[in-house]
């Protein structure tokens, strides 16, 4: 039953004339009133919950002035990184927002808007444990965390080709952290930062891992709710709107 | 030793009562008892039609329309208790609603509906098996037929092992929803983590949940194990 | 009443009954003994299509039951009562309900006239106090008593009985076959598999001695007890005598 | 048509064949596999304990230690039957392993062995209590102690009861365990999700997951109801 | 050799023995019959301590052993044989081993000897054949002449019985009826509760009738059946006989 049904589905993307394609359209921002948001909210300061429920961040912020501009109620589902892209990828929700990177193999399978963050991986060490001294010293053989299907986990995985365990949370690998269970973590600074600050054993290393750049995704094909995302993203970077957001949520 | 006190109190606050956290956990609580509710009378809904299927396909004289959903049921059943329920939970997210615009909380009680229906046939069928073949005899040899017999005397013997197993199940099932923050909804466990996300203090949500799971696992066995006395005595009036 | 020809009865490949030819006449008190395993419950349950025969037939007052649709079946097995080794009482029916339950259902009477004739019945047994008990407050012989009344409730033509005293404690076998003496007494047709010789010789107008899946012997209790023929008859008579 | 099976096949080669992807899942396979067996031993383990002292506890005469001792053994299991096993692997491998070099994977075999040991003691308790009450009193009445009847006469009865619950317990298990990915295990399930977060594919891989699951557990289950009539016939030789 | 001294037994708030007092001499063939309920079992469970007295004493052969220490209770079981209605032979074991297992464990005999007895008393059963059989093989009149086997192979002085041929089909009970007489015609003293009214006549030195938890009445079987005394037992026998 169910795998037959998926196949018609793919299909309907490009023939179109099969009653599944018209259900599927009208999830994708049609006229259902909400637009649906997914994330993973253990992601500070784009993605976080203060009261252990609401979703609050950068990305939140951001969603809500495309929700506005579209006249939509914005929906959230928090569910796992990489269950995030996958519901995209699938229509489950109309985008992602949780600080994604855009990387060739992504852009493959889903379309992404305008990048509106830069993010610097940064490696993040327990103080005075000794054995990653600089960002050089995580190479082949360092035990990295990492969370689930993050750039991070694909860059330690497959291009420096450490011994990656991957997690669901960052507060997860922090604890591994601390109890000399990993090297080091590798993450987006600002997140590194938040963590720090939590942990008071904990330090960033000095420099970054690598850099890339933060952009929302939608389901490919999509360009309809991509082109009024980018002009809300264009207009919010233009106004200052979105290093503003940041602060806000960086300096409590 | 005060200090430890101090801490821990502390870390629990943190955990509990700051920035109104408390309300996170209650809410999820009544979204795991729900979803479990929902899933439990789904459940019981397919389940009965699967086990008056396998019940009628083992009982009363063969046909081919009755031996092929017969077929289908075991198949059903089958694929069901042989696969982990957390898989199914990603299969029928992720695939079965994609194109769907469907909320996830009600993703999950599909799920766990359509997973608690193979185990709830067996309690059905089970419960129906276990009244004494003699009454099913006695019925007909008054003179009653098969279908008169099954609802005027058999079912209402069987109802009285099949309630308590039941309510048996909707336990079982609170703590089996308990994976269910994987796919986005917000039940007590994912309160929970999303509090340590933020806290970066895993421990004390984890334990307070644990806690708010076990008194109410508790006082439900405890209200099922009334429940069944009471009906167990009502024959013995 | 009751034609039994070339009655046979096969379970897996186990032959239980073997081309069993018999009469039962109106006003007949047969009663059937033999040992463990020797088909008499098979037989007995048989007779009202409780067991299908393999093969043969039963002639019921001229129709041959055997071909009967499922709806003809309930309406004949109306006209013969049935007792059980066990009683199988309804537990979660009051005395009064067991007894009314299959002539309400089956729109025989209305629930004025079955309570009525519950309540006669009872009167009769000497329980009629016992009413609106639970069968699960009543001692096996009363049970046992129930259920005959219960079957007797639907007026039957002819009663069987399958070992009615088997299940009970000794001091209430008596009360049981003493109802049962009545019932013959006023004329009932009945088949009573049993092991009470007593009742056999006392009640009886015909004893059957089955094994093996064969009616080996049977004649009047006079003959049967006093003069067997057969020597597995004697043998089975020397160990429960 | 033709298109459909040959985008289908597609699908499966790139969630299974691709880049030797098969091997996850075998070797994810196998990580359930050792996590479901060493888990099911430890819980028989615990269990044996905790029935052992139930038993005795309501069979013996009462003295004071054995009475705390099983409530002891009853807080033991009722919290653990209270409180769900992912909330349950969570606590374990975050908090109670936080200070030692474990590996997830003992964690693993850890939390889901003494989960497990709460129910093994009731199938052992059980398998016991099964055994007709005759049977002790035949051996006491011969002069036989309480612990000579037990070890000759009860136990090998029991153990026909026991073993087969024991077995269906391990296929459980191997279904339970499909949550240990989120203690960074690569078991089966995690190898599913791995290989659908790099191909943006999940429904594949997770239909190959279900499959050797759905193998697996129909094959233990077969082999398990031949091994239980090997067992009952034993005593009609 | 017993004493029964002030024998009270309470299970809950239910007064099942009440203040019973017996003697019993070496020889004796004590037959215990009365209604269901009425507390026979219990007393013939109390006097090997299968069921602990709640008060009174039990004197055997000059021991009061209700003040006994467990491995004493274990070894004056072993005088003690006892035979139960559903046989309770162990199932895993054949018959051989069922008989041999308790003389072997309390180190009473070697294998050699305890199989040399087993056979002994399998031939005198007639059932040497059976000896490497399982239970499940066996007829309920084989498995009860098994389990009297099983206790003599330990060499008891006195032999308890409850109701053992109540379980079996009635062309059975024979058999196992004739084993008792042989042993009682041997001088084994046996306490023996059944519903064989016949069996009491013949082998019993005294009936007693319990009711209610109470001895009401004990004689000789001549007097016990021809001139009963008590109401209560009239009306019993009116109803067994
Ligand atoms: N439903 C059944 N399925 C298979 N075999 C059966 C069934 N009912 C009876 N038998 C077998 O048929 C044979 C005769 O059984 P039946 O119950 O008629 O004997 P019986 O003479 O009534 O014995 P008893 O005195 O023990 O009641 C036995 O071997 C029994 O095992
Ligand atoms: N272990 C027990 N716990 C509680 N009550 C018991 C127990 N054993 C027996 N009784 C009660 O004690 C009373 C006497 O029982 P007992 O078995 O001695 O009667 P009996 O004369 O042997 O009857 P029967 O002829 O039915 O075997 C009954 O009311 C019974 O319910
Ligand atoms: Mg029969
Ligand atoms: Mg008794």
């Amino acid at each position: 039953g169910c795998s037959s049904k998926s196949e018609e589905t793919k299909a309907a993307e490009t023939t179109a004339d099969t009653t599944a394609e018209t259900g599927a359209e009208s999830t994708a921002a049609g006229d259902s009133g909400k637009l649906i948001m997914a994330t993973e909210a253990g992601f500070a300061p784009y993605e976080y919950t203060e009261d252990g429920e609401t979703v609050i961040g950068v990305d939140v912020d951001i969603a809500n002035e495309i929700a506005k501009a579209m006249g939509k109620e914005l929906v959230i589902q928090n569910m796992t990184f990489d269950g995030a892209l996958l519901a995209v990828q699938q229509g489950v929700v109309d985008f992602a927002a949780a600080g994604i990177s855009v990387t060739p193999d992504r852009q493959e399978e889903m379309d992404f808007t305008i990048e509106y963050a830069t993010s610097k991986q940064v490696v993040v060490v327990k103080k005075d444990a000794g054995k990653i001294e600089s960002v050089e010293d995580v190479t082949e053989g360092t035990i990295v965390g990492v969370q689930m299907g993050t750039t991070g986990d694909f860059y330690c995985t497959d291009d420096l080709g450490c011994e990656v365990k991957q997690f669901g949370k960052y507060a997860e690998a922090a604890l591994e952290l601390k109890n000399d269970k990993l090297d080091c973590i590798v993450m987006d600074s600002l997140p590194a930062e938040q963590l720090v600050a939590a942990n008071d054993d904990l330090e960033i290393l000095d420099g970054e891992l690598f850099t890339d750049k933060y952009a929302i995704a939608v389901k490919k094909g999509n360009t309809e709710l991509l082109d009024q995302m980018n002009e809300v993203l264009q207009q919010l970077i233009d106004e200052g709107k979105i290093d503003e957001f940041t602060i806000n949520h960086t300096t409590k | 030793m005060g200090n430890w006190l101090i801490s821990a109190w502390e870390r629990i606050e943190k955990a509990f009562l700051v920035n109104g956290r408390y309300a996170a956990y209650l809410n999820g609580f009544k979204t795991t008892l729900i979803i479990s509710l929902f899933a439990v009378l789904l459940g019981v809904a397919v389940g009965l039609i699967l086990a008056i299927i396998k019940y009628t396909a083992n009982h009363v004289e063969k046909n081919i329309i009755l031996t092929l959903l017969n077929w289908i049921a075991n198949i059903y059943i089958g694929i069901i208790r042989g696969t982990p329920v957390y898989v199914q939970l990603l299969i029928i997210y992720f695939i079965i609603f994609a194109k769907m615009d469907t909320s996830p909380i009600v993703a999950a009680v599909l799920c766990f509906g359509i997973n608690s229906s193979a185990y709830v046939a067996e309690i059905i069928r089970a419960g129906i098996e276990a009244v004494d073949v003699g009454q099913m005899e006695a019925g007909r040899s008054l003179g009653l037929g098969w279908g008169q017999t099954m609802i005027s005397i058999i079912m209402p013997q069987a109802i009285k092992n099949i309630l308590p197993a039941l309510g048996n199940e909707f336990i079982v099932l609170i703590k089996e929803t308990a994976i269910v923050g994987t796919i986005a909804v917000r039940d007590v466990t994912k309160a929970a983590q999303n509090v340590g996300a933020i806290t970066y203090d895993l421990l004390p949500p984890l334990l307070i949940t644990a806690a708010m799971y076990l008194v109410v696992v508790i006082i439900l066995t405890k209200l099922l194990s009334i429940f069944e006395r009471r009906l167990a005595q009502s024959d013995r009036r | 009443m009751i034609d039994v020809k070339h009655l046979d009865k096969v379970f897996g490949d186990n032959h239980v009954l073997k081309d069993l030819n018999e009469h039962i006449e109106q006003g007949e008190k047969v009663v059937i003994v033999g040992p463990s395993g020797s088909g008499k419950s098979t037989f007995l349950r048989c007779l009202n299509l409780m067991e299908k025969p393999t093969s043969g037939h039963i002639v019921f007052e001229g129709k041959d039951i055997t071909e009967a649709k499922s709806k003809e079946v309930n309406q004949i097995r109306q006209k013969m009562g049935m007792v059980f080794q066990h009683f199988n009482l309804f537990p979660h029916l009051t005395i009064k309900d067991n007894i009314t339950l299959a002539p309400i259902k089956l729109k025989i009477m209305t629930k004025e006239e079955a309570d009525k004739k519950a309540m006669e019945l009872l009167k009769r047994v000497g329980l009629e106090d016992k009413a609106d008990a639970y069968p699960a407050q009543l001692s096996g012989g009363q049970k046992q008593r129930i259920a005959i009344v219960r079957s007797l409730a639907m007026n039957p033509e002819v009663m069987l009985f399958d070992e009615p005293t088997s299940a009970l404690d000794p001091e209430m076998v008596g009360e049981v076959l003493d109802l049962m003496k009545q019932l013959a007494d006023e004329g009932m047709t009945m088949v009573v598999v049993t092991h009470e010789m007593g009742f056999a010789r006392e009640v009886a107008s015909r004893v059957m001695f089955m094994a093996d899946g064969y009616i080996l012997e049977q004649n009047t209790p006079e003959e049967f007890f006093g003069n067997p023929q057969n020597d597995r008859l004697k043998d089975f008579l020397s160990k429960v005598l």
